[in-house]
């Protein structure tokens, strides 16, 4: 039953690949549609039996993977609680989104029509084995799947260099993450001997805490976080992110918001037991986490292209997911990231309308006044920022503020200052988001200005997207119909996935609504058996547990139950009022940072024009995104080519390595050269050479 | 008293001659010459052992020397005249064609 | 039959020379190649049986062959292929057909002899795995380098004869040593036991003094790095790559570059357990120089075969990691890392090779946007390239995992910096994928490229199908490699002291502080970190003991 | 008596010998050569070998010197060319004199070796009696040497062979 | 009868070579007279009368002795003799080379030869090698219109006069030393001094004897000769001297040096050893660069012979026999090799060049891959005949503990095969020149593949012949 889950996918990839490029478009996206919603009915189905079952876990052995030794690597999948909700999410959202496409790509060409369907579906098969692998191995497979499914997605307009190029940063920087998520995963069967989630989590929970100490789980589960930036794009890995803004905005919507990126967030959360063993890691993932989100805000403050003011939100709330890890808020991590996925998969979505609507148009600055034309997306769209800004009522106020929450009452170091950077990206989500909102749909279409000229600095990387749309046209592989013409609203089969995600983002929020506010936060007590230590599988620990047994039990072995029932025991009468304090806040943050952004950009726009200016330093250094992408490329990528071409091969390779070589061979031509002078060709010459042989014979004969 | 030694001396005299004989001269005549001045230092070893070992091998080898140097010195004259013809010159420097 | 497989080539090698007629005519060039591939598909089939009728649960040799051959030096006719051999055997009888079918449009000349050269090759790279008697072995191993010579230079590129040359003589030059440690290994036999003898099983007993081994195992080691080829004797490798034609390579880096890592696991490692256990870490060392090295050059590169080329270094040096490890996931890895080392750098010379036949010249820069032009083959390529690049469900990632495995359980350093080459391999397959496949044509010779041609599906379709079958199903095929695997292990490990006091990996040595933590829980990962019973020694080959007590 | 014998006849020698070499007329040297020839059959006089001393003057300097004689005398170069200047140092008058000192080398390397052969049957005169007729010499040449004596038949055959192939004219 | 028996095969082949004088002589001028089959006819009696001696250790006349080992070296030479009459015929006919003497020197050299082989006294093997010398000699320059192959006679001819009266004076020291010549004294002689200190005449002795037989196996410093005797001789005449020479002076070598001189064995093992290195370093090293293929394979030969040296020093069983089984491998080898570059010779041009090679595979693919085996067989590449050559040279030292020989053998090997495959380089992989190529005769193709066959037969199954070699060397030691 569980494997059917990412079969249909499978199923629905295989037979757009293979012979998608002679299907009509009709037939092909109703393949890939119908492949993720009968996923999602197994889905559904598969959760409710799981809800019923005894353990609340469903486990299928499909075969042995690889066996070597005593490594055993069976093909398992798992669907407990938390691999639940991600396969909802997955397989919901993701249909809405294959719907969406389906309109959204129809200009393709059938063959290009079909190839996208068949990636998306590969994908979502590939996300489902990442969250309903049993084991790192298995779990491995679906990271690295959905990190080549979203290089082939990134790169689907593959003519465009820069999409091209996008995808290939896109693998690449995973793949650095990757490395770490290898050595992690080699740390965790080195220590534990096995590397099955529940196995492990039962060997390291009979395990000390490693307080202040950097040991092996420390080092593993950093290894495991460095995966997790790569794949979820935090700092250092995040640079990725805002590129793979090339490919399609389904894509954007499905990988680069809701599904994929959130994968290093469910990785921790599902190795939950491990990493509330290594408190430094725990900071270590809050510190990055609460550091991303706030400097990716920043960034997405003074974008302006659409999709990437986007991402970098995107960016910034999978920091903030992060922080809830980090200060072992796992639930509320988790919560957050299946409310953000309705609502940032509704904003991509919107500005893909926005963009479908605008014939490929994705600055900012030529946008405008979009409301009137575009109703449904713009209230579509509307709901989803305020969602993301965090007003009340809405999804993404109950989870961000659970986070917000959990962060002011961890036990952390520096907790107080992690809340405070909550807050402040809370502030700046809300204004870029609006700031946005009030672009795209209110005042007037520009959709013919220039790009300012009063900002050279303004002037993107991906500049290209800003020139006149008309001169685009021409470019053979523009994605949009050729020239301007109505500006028409979403189509249904855009408009329904729109208004589906609108209504999530509105109530997903409820199934978490804190105790403060009378709510019995049901979501957290519905994932909190994933991140403890199955009973099952600390029996098998025990029983085969010798590891227990060998010296002094671990004075303490937290688990995050323990602590978190600690905390919550004295949060429901103590701080029940704090928590309600801090929702305030929050609120009027939000509100507050929508004010801000009503002000600049509705009201008086020539204030954030003169703003910029009067801050031209901070203002360039934030368009330009820290210039992380030029230290990079100048601080690890050019030296390691200067240095691979010159150095490497030109040098140590034809210079020394195969000039020894080759001066071995010459060597011999030379010493051949001189002996053969030796052959005079002159009689005596020969004979004085055997006659000093002789003399040198006789002569060592008689010296001794 | 003149012992066998005396004459071992002389004969490897003699042969060192012959083999410088080689080198000096650059009339290939005469280096074969030297070449007989060196058969013939050998002879005189062989008749000196054989007298003084009270054997008569030694002047039987002689005569079988004195037959090679006959036949050697046949050839050799032979291939002298034979080059004669081809270069009109007998300084075996001369015949450096074949070399390296 | 094991004989008839490994001859089965070489008679259809001499039925292609008398079918092929008199000189170069190009009227019997169907007949012969379609000759030559049937003979190739024979020998697969058969080898394929071979398959079918092994048992996977033993790690002796089995369809052994025995004939007395040099009776007075102990030298014979002995065959026979167990778990670690086996899968090479059907890798070389796989690849062949693929070869040729490689090289039928793009070789014109000499129909006939290439075929013939492809075939005798095939036979004795076959032998070169089946051999049991070290002097066959030396044969075989000596005898590949003729067909493969002739190959390069007369149906190579530009500088086939230079490569060929270099390529002859560079491994010539290691394996000769080895011809005299393998005289000397027989004749140290001949000391013990007083007759010389050259079969493997025999010499594994033999005990040498320190000092010997140690120079027995460099002569031996040297060979078989030189064939790898390991950093930094490897710059043979590109040249050969880039001037072979498309069937060379893929025989080459296919099948060819497996003897040197093959020859490390079955002969220079178990024959010369101490000085093995001595130098591995240093040969370890190596081989993660070599993949970072290997891959960063690959990078830079502007051709791609040469790109490939230096890939094989990269991915060969992992091989030689796992092998270093010596434990069952390392060495176990590494013989599937041949084995998908094989296939999928095959498929990518194959597909090189494609390109370069329909536009004669292999620079990346010279391609680009081909995806628009022949969509197919470009998804072939992306398969390979990602098989290539260890994509976990391709057949390159349980390699690497199982090598870094065991890598890891040896020597954590070694491992994490060997690990990095998977960065490294994407970057340099993605960018040169790219490179060819994306953005616009702006070549205008790439704007008319015919895709696919039957034939070459015929080549990819095998190809790609064992890449994804290797990757999903890989216990299929480490199944029966684990046995032998095993037993080569307890060979190096169970003789040499040094095995019980492998050095703890340094990572968990020094920045663990509670000492127990560091252990591995039970069930220990690898039987050989730490063996009950045995004293933990300094880790230092008894040999050396030995050898400073004299 | 003996010991002044032994010393001049091995004067003779030694002197013609040098001469052979040391001067470039080869009608001279051969003319030399003969002397030492006959320098040597005296020696072999003085060592009991009557019958080998005259198969010197008879058969060396008699026949073999006659015919060296004759090639002189056909090919008629009384004198030697001058040194050259050639490529090679090797073969210049350096070369030359490596040549004599390698000579001189060896001259005193036996020369050393000999006198350090003091001792039994060495130093002091002969210990046998000589067989010196030519009856003993016979008998034993044509008995324990009859193979060789054959031997020399083939050779004498083929040194004829090869003067004649040589040597004659080339066939129109 | 037993006491000539031994005398068999000399007498065999010195009657015949007197034959072919006398036909010869009642030629008619213009007439063709298959003189060769004569050679032949009288080289497989040689032959026959070999085998039925085997085991037999016949001793002729106290001089000679037919033992296993000159029996072994009788058939190597008869199998260069037969192959050197089966390529002849046309390469005589075309560079008009006097037919009758030249078979008739050939035999008389192969009767020499055999004669050096078998003889037990020195001054037997100074006439023997005295018969073959100017055999051979007068071979080398029997091409009269030729002045490099007058050149060539010349100065192998005063080099090999030069190095003969070392021997000789060597022959006196060992005479001095025992008072006789034949080497069972010499040896009885030697023994009774004991090794511990030789005396001076024994040290010279065996130096100057070392100086003779290295001259004729042309080892470093003594090979000068070589390079140039082998280019101006005519080609089937490098040939047949680059083997049969080699071969009875190796066996004369190892008779002398493994028998009588073997208390000695201290002594000259370090001389030899260092000879042998340099012969091998020298020969192949001055070979890369050669651009004549008669001159690059007499550099070949002359690493051929330290090879073979090692074989010597090495001086136990495994050497002895592998010095005669190199001995077979090198003569099929090298006659084949240079049979083939005799055959492709026109009577305007010799075509030795390494350029007239070219496209070779084109024009005559067969010849193409004939030389190809012959010349992978010198470099010492499976599966041929020089290969076992090697691996056998090779145990020797390496049972001997001589490793550092070892290595450099093998490591020149490798530097050999770079030449050889120079000339492979220019058949298969070079486009070919328009040279002219000749037919070849219907027996020239005989031996050729009588070559190749022994090739191929010795370097797959070598065991025969292995075992063969090794039942060959019991009687010297």
């Amino acid at each position: 039953m569980l494997l059917l889950i990412p079969l249909f996918p499978l199923a629905g990839f295989l037979v757009n690949a293979c012979f998608g490029r002679r299907l009509p478009k009709s037939v092909s996206g109703g393949v890939a549609c119908a492949a993720m919603v009968g996923a999602f009915t197994v889905a559904v189905l598969s959760v409710l039996s799981m809800m019923r079952s005894a353990d609340g876990a469903l486990q299928q052995d499909v075969f042995t993977w690889f066996a070597s030794g005593t490594l055993q690597v069976p093909f398992s999948l798992r669907l407990d609680h938390l691999s639940s909700v991600m396969i909802l999410v997955i397989t919901g959202i993701g249909s809405l989104i294959h719907i969406y496409s389906t309109r959204y790509m129809h200009d393709e060409s059938d063959a290009e029509f079909a190839r996208y369907f068949s990636y998306l579906n590969l994908f979502a098969a590939f996300m489902l084995v990442l969250v309903l692998g049993a084991n790192f191995p298995v779990m491995f497979v679906g990271w690295e799947g959905v990190g080549l499914c979203s290089y082939l997605l990134i790169g689907f307009w593959f003519r465009k260099k820069s999409a091209a190029d996008a995808g290939k940063k896109a693998f690449i920087v995973n793949r650095i993450g990757d490395f770490g998520f290898i050595l992690g995963m080699l740390l965790v069967f080195a220590t534990f001997g096995t590397l099955d989630f529940q196995q492990v989590a039962a060997a390291a929970d009979a395990r000390a805490v490693e307080h202040g100490v950097f040991g092996v789980i420390t080092i593993a589960t950093l290894l495991l976080f460095l995966g997790a930036t790569g794949k979820s794009a935090q700092i250092p890995l995040y640079v990725w992110l805002p590129d793979a803004m090339e490919g399609p905005t389904p894509v954007s919507a499905l990988i680069h918001a809701a599904t994929m990126v959130t994968a290093g967030v469910y990785m921790i959360g599902r190795n939950a037991v491990l990493f509330s063993h290594a408190p430094t890691t725990l900071a270590v993932v809050a510190g990055i986490g609460a550091a991303t989100a706030l400097f990716a805000g920043t960034i997405g403050l003074v974008q302006n292209d659409i999709k990437r003011v986007l991402a970098y939100s995107t960016v910034s709330q999978l920091g903030y997911m992060f922080l809830a890890m980090g200060v072992g808020a796992f639930a509320a991590g988790i919560f957050h990231l299946y409310t953000h996925a309705f609502f940032k998969a509704l904003l991509f979505l919107g500005s893909g309308a926005v963009i479908h609507a605008l014939a490929g148009e994705q600055d900012l600055r030529n946008m405008g006044g979009l409301k009137k034309d575009l109703p449904i997306t713009y209230w579509t769209f509307l709901i989803g920022a305020l969602a993301i800004a965090g007003v009340p009522l809405l999804a993404g106020f109950f989870s961000k503020d659970e986070i917000l929450y959990r962060t002011f009452t961890a036990s952390n170091s520096g907790h107080v200052l992690l809340w405070a950077i909550g807050a402040v990206t809370s502030l700046l989500t809300a204004i870029y988001m609006f700031r946005l909102v009030f672009l795209a749909f209110h005042g007037v279409r520009r959709h013919d200005a220039p790009a300012a000229p009063a900002h050279p600095e303004e002037e993107e990387p991906a500049a290209h997207h800003a020139a006149p749309a008309a001169a685009r046209a021409h470019g053979a592989d523009s994605h949009g119909p050729g020239a301007h013409h109505h500006v028409h609203d979403a189509p249904p089969s855009m408009a329904i996935p729109l208004i589906v995600l609108a209504i999530g983002s509105i109530f997903a929020g409820y199934v978490g609504v804190p105790h403060a506010l009378g709510g019995v936060n049901r979501i957290e007590r519905f994932l909190e058996p994933s991140f403890e230590v199955s009973e099952a599988a600390r029996e098998r620990q025990n029983g085969a547990g010798r590891v227990a047994d060998r010296g002094a039990q671990p004075i303490q072995t937290a688990s995050p139950q323990e602590t978190r029932s600690a905390d919550q025991g004295g949060g429901d009468e103590n701080h029940g009022s704090a928590e309600l304090l801090l929702m305030a806040i929050s609120s009027g943050i939000a509100l507050a940072g929508i004010g801000i952004a009503a002000y600049f950009w509705l009201r008086n726009r020539p204030a954030a024009d003169r703003l910029a200016r009067s801050m031209a330093g901070p203002y360039g250094l934030l368009s330009n995104k820290y210039y992380i992408d030029e230290l990079y490329d100048a601080a690890v990528v050019q030296p390691i080519k200067l240095f691979s071409t010159g150095g490497l091969w030109k040098g140590m390779d034809a210079g020394i390595v195969d000039g020894a070589v080759n001066g071995v061979g010459l060597a011999v031509q030379a010493g051949s050269g001189g002996l053969r002078r030796v052959q005079t060709g002159s009689v005596r010459t020969y004979a004085a050479a055997l006659f000093v042989g002789v003399v040198v014979i006789l002569g060592f004969y008689l010296w001794r | 008293m003149i012992g066998l030694n005396h004459y071992l001396i002389l004969s490897g005299l003699l042969f060192a001659i012959g083999t410088a004989g080689v080198f000096v001269r650059r009339n290939l005549i005469t280096v074969l010459l030297s070449i007989e001045i060196m058969l013939n230092a050998v002879n005189l070893t062989f008749v000196a052992v054989g007298r003084y070992r009270g054997n008569v091998d030694g002047q039987i080898i002689t005569f079988f020397v004195m037959t090679v140097a006959a036949a050697e010195a046949a050839v050799g004259l032979a291939l002298v005249i034979s080059l004669f013809r081809h270069r009109e010159t007998l300084n075996p420097d001369a015949f450096t064609s074949l070399k390296w | 039959m094991l004989s008839v497989i490994v001859f089965l080539p070489l008679v259809g090698a001499v039925l292609v020379l008398l079918a092929g007629g008199g000189g170069d005519r190009h009227d019997r060039a169907p007949a012969v190649r379609t000759l030559a591939l049937a003979v190739s598909l024979a020998t697969f089939l058969a080898t394929l049986l071979l398959w079918w009728r092994f048992d996977g649960t033993s790690a002796d040799y089995q369809f052994v062959e025995r004939h007395a051959w040099i009776p007075a030096f102990g030298i014979q006719y002995l065959v026979g292929v167990d778990g670690i051999s086996l899968l090479l055997v059907v890798l070389t009888a796989f690849l062949t057909p693929l070869a040729l079918l490689s090289s039928w449009d793009s070789v014109h000349k000499n129909v006939k002899m290439f075929s013939f050269f492809v075939l005798a090759l095939e036979t004795s790279m076959l032998g070169v795995f089946v051999s049991i008697d070290l002097f066959l072995f030396y044969i075989f191993w000596d005898f590949v380098l003729i067909p493969m010579y002739f190959l390069i230079g007369i149906w190579g590129y530009e500088r086939r004869v230079y490569a060929a040359v270099k390529f002859i003589l560079y491994t010539m030059a290691g394996s000769v040593l080895m011809l005299i440690a393998i005289i000397g290994l027989a004749y140290a036999h001949g000391a013990a036991t007083g007759t010389p003898s050259f079969n493997l099983l025999d010499l594994y007993s033999v005990h040498l003094p320190w000092r010997t081994e140690m120079w027995f195992f460099l002569a031996f080691a040297l060979a078989f790095l030189i064939k790898v080829p390991l950093f930094p004797f490897h710059t043979w490798l590109p040249d050969a790559h880039v001037e072979a034609p498309t069937a060379g390579s893929i025989i080459l880096a296919g099948v060819m570059l497996k003897m040197g890592t093959y020859g490390l696991l079955r002969f220079a490692f178990p024959l010369f357990p101490s000085a093995a256990m001595y130098f591995a870490p240093w040969i370890a060392v190596l081989a993660v120089v070599g993949i970072i090295y290997g891959a960063l050059v690959a990078m830079v590169q502007p051709d791609m075969k040469k790109l490939v080329a230096y890939s094989s270094v990269s991915h060969l040096g992992f091989v030689v990691l796992g092998l270093c490890a010596m434990n069952v996931q390392g060495a176990q890895g590494a013989v599937y890392q041949m084995l998908n080392h094989g296939v999928s750098t095959g498929g990518l010379f194959m597909i090189v090779g494609m390109l370069s036949d329909r536009r004669h010249t292999r620079l990346i820069s010279e391609f680009g946007g081909l995806k628009g032009v022949m969509p197919r083959l470009v998804a072939a390529f992306l398969l390979i390239t990602l098989a290539s690049i260890a994509l976990p469900g391709m057949n390159g990632f349980v390699g690497e995992f199982l090598i870094l495995l065991g890598a890891f359980l040896w020597n954590t350093k070694l491992a994490a910096f060997a690990a990095s080459g998977v960065i490294l391999s994407a970057v340099y397959m993605l960018w040169m994928f790219q490179r060819v496949n994306y953005g616009n044509v702006t070549n205008a010779k790439n704007r008319a490229l015919p895709d696919l041609t039957p034939r070459e599906w015929t080549m990819m379709v095998p190809t790609i199908a064992m890449c994804i079958a290797m990757g999903v199903l890989p216990g299929v095929f480490l199944r029966p490699i684990e046995p032998s695997v095993k037993r080569t292990i307890e060979r190096v490990t169970g003789r040499s002291y040094g095995a019980s006091a492998r050095p703890q990996p340094p990572l968990l040595a020094t920045l663990t502080s509670p000492r127990p933590d560091a252990q591995p829980a039970p069930p220990a990962p690898d039987a050989r970190t730490a063996r009950p019973g045995r004293p933990i020694q300094h880790p230092r080959p008894a040999g050396r003991e030995r050898a400073s007590s004299e | 008596m003996d010991v002044a014998v032994f010393y001049i006849f091995g004067a003779i020698a030694v002197l013609a010998s040098l001469f052979v070499v040391a001067q470039g007329n080869p009608m001279h040297s051969v003319m030399l050569l003969i002397t030492s020839f006959g320098a040597l059959a005296g020696l072999y006089v003085l060592l009991d070998a009557p019958f080998t001393a005259v198969t010197q003057i008879i058969i060396y300097a008699g026949a073999i010197m006659v015919l060296f004689l004759f090639v002189v005398m056909l090919l008629n170069i009384p004198r030697e060319d001058p040194v050259q200047r050639t490529a090679s140092a090797l073969l210049g008058p350096t070369g030359m004199r490596m040549g004599v000192l390698l000579s001189v080398v060896l001259g005193v390397e036996v020369v050393w070796a000999m006198s350090r052969m003091a001792g039994a049957g060495f130093s002091e005169g002969p210990s046998a009696p000589s067989v010196s007729s030519v009856a003993g010499i016979g008998g034993e040449l044509f008995t324990r040497h009859a193979f060789a004596f054959e031997a020399t038949s083939v050779l004498i055959l083929v040194a004829m062979v090869g003067a004649v192939v040589l040597a004659r004219k080339e066939q129109p | 009868m037993t006491e000539y028996a031994g005398l068999i095969p000399l007498l065999i082949l010195a009657l015949t070579a007197i034959a072919a004088m006398l036909a010869e002589a009642f030629r008619e001028p213009g007439e063709r007279m298959p003189i060769a089959g004569l050679g032949l006819i009288g080289l497989t009696g040689a032959a026959v009368a070999s085998v039925a001696l085997w085991n037999s250790d016949a001793h002729s006349m106290g001089v000679i002795r037919s033992d296993n080992f000159a029996l072994f070296i009788n058939l190597v030479l008869c199998i260069i003799g037969i192959l050197t009459m089966l390529m002849s015929g046309d390469v005589v006919e075309r560079e008009r080379i006097p037919a009758g003497e030249y078979y008739a020197l050939t035999l008389f050299a192969l009767c020499g030869m055999m004669m050096m082989a078998a003889a037990t006294d020195l001054l037997v093997v100074f006439l023997a090698l005295e018969i073959l010398s100017l055999a051979v000699y007068v071979l080398t320059g029997i091409r009269r219109r030729s002045a490099a192959g007058a050149e060539a006679a010349f100065k192998y001819f005063l080099l090999g006069a030069f190095s003969s009266a070392f021997f000789l004076y060597g022959i006196a020291f060992a005479f001095a030393l025992s008072g006789s010549t034949r080497i069972e004294q010499i040896g009885e002689a030697l023994s009774r001094q004991g090794a511990a200190e030789p005396s001076m005449l024994a040290l010279l002795a065996v130096g100057l004897l070392a100086v003779g037989f290295a001259f004729k196996v042309s080892a470093v410093p003594f090979h000068m000769w070589t390079p140039d005797a082998y280019e101006g001789a005519p080609t089937i005449v490098t040939a047949f001297m680059s083997t049969a020479v080699k071969a009875a002076a190796f066996a004369a070598f190892a008779r002398v040096f493994l028998s009588p001189l073997e208390p000695l064995k201290a002594q000259w093992i370090p001389m030899l050893s260092v000879i042998a290195a340099l012969t091998m370093i020298l020969g192949t090293v001055v070979g890369v660069v050669q651009t004549n293929v008669k001159r690059m394979l007499a550099y070949s030969s002359i690493a051929h012979a330290g090879y073979l040296l090692i074989g010597i020093v090495s001086a136990n069983t495994t050497g002895k026999a592998a010095i005669l089984f190199y001995l077979l491998a090198y003569a099929v080898t090298n006659m084949g090799a240079l049979g083939i570059v005799a055959l492709l010779g026109t009577e305007a041009k010799p075509h030795d060049e390494l350029r007239d090679f070219a496209g070779l595979w084109r024009s005559r693919p067969g010849l193409a891959g004939l030389m190809t085996i012959f010349l992978l067989s010198l470099g010492g590449l499976p599966p041929t005949a020089g290969f076992i050559g090697k691996w056998y040279i090779f145990s020797a030292a390496v049972q001997e503990g001589h490793y550092w020989l070892a290595v450099i053998g093998v490591l020149t090997s490798v530097i050999s095969v770079f030449f050889y495959l120079r000339i492979v380089v220019m058949m298969y992989m070079t486009e070919g020149s328009d040279a002219v190529r000749p037919r070849v005769a219907a027996t020239a193709v005989a031996g050729l593949a009588l070559a190749v066959i022994a090739v191929l037969y010795l370097g797959v199954l070598p065991t025969r012949a292995l075992d063969l070699a090794l039942d060959s060397i019991s009687t010297i030691f």
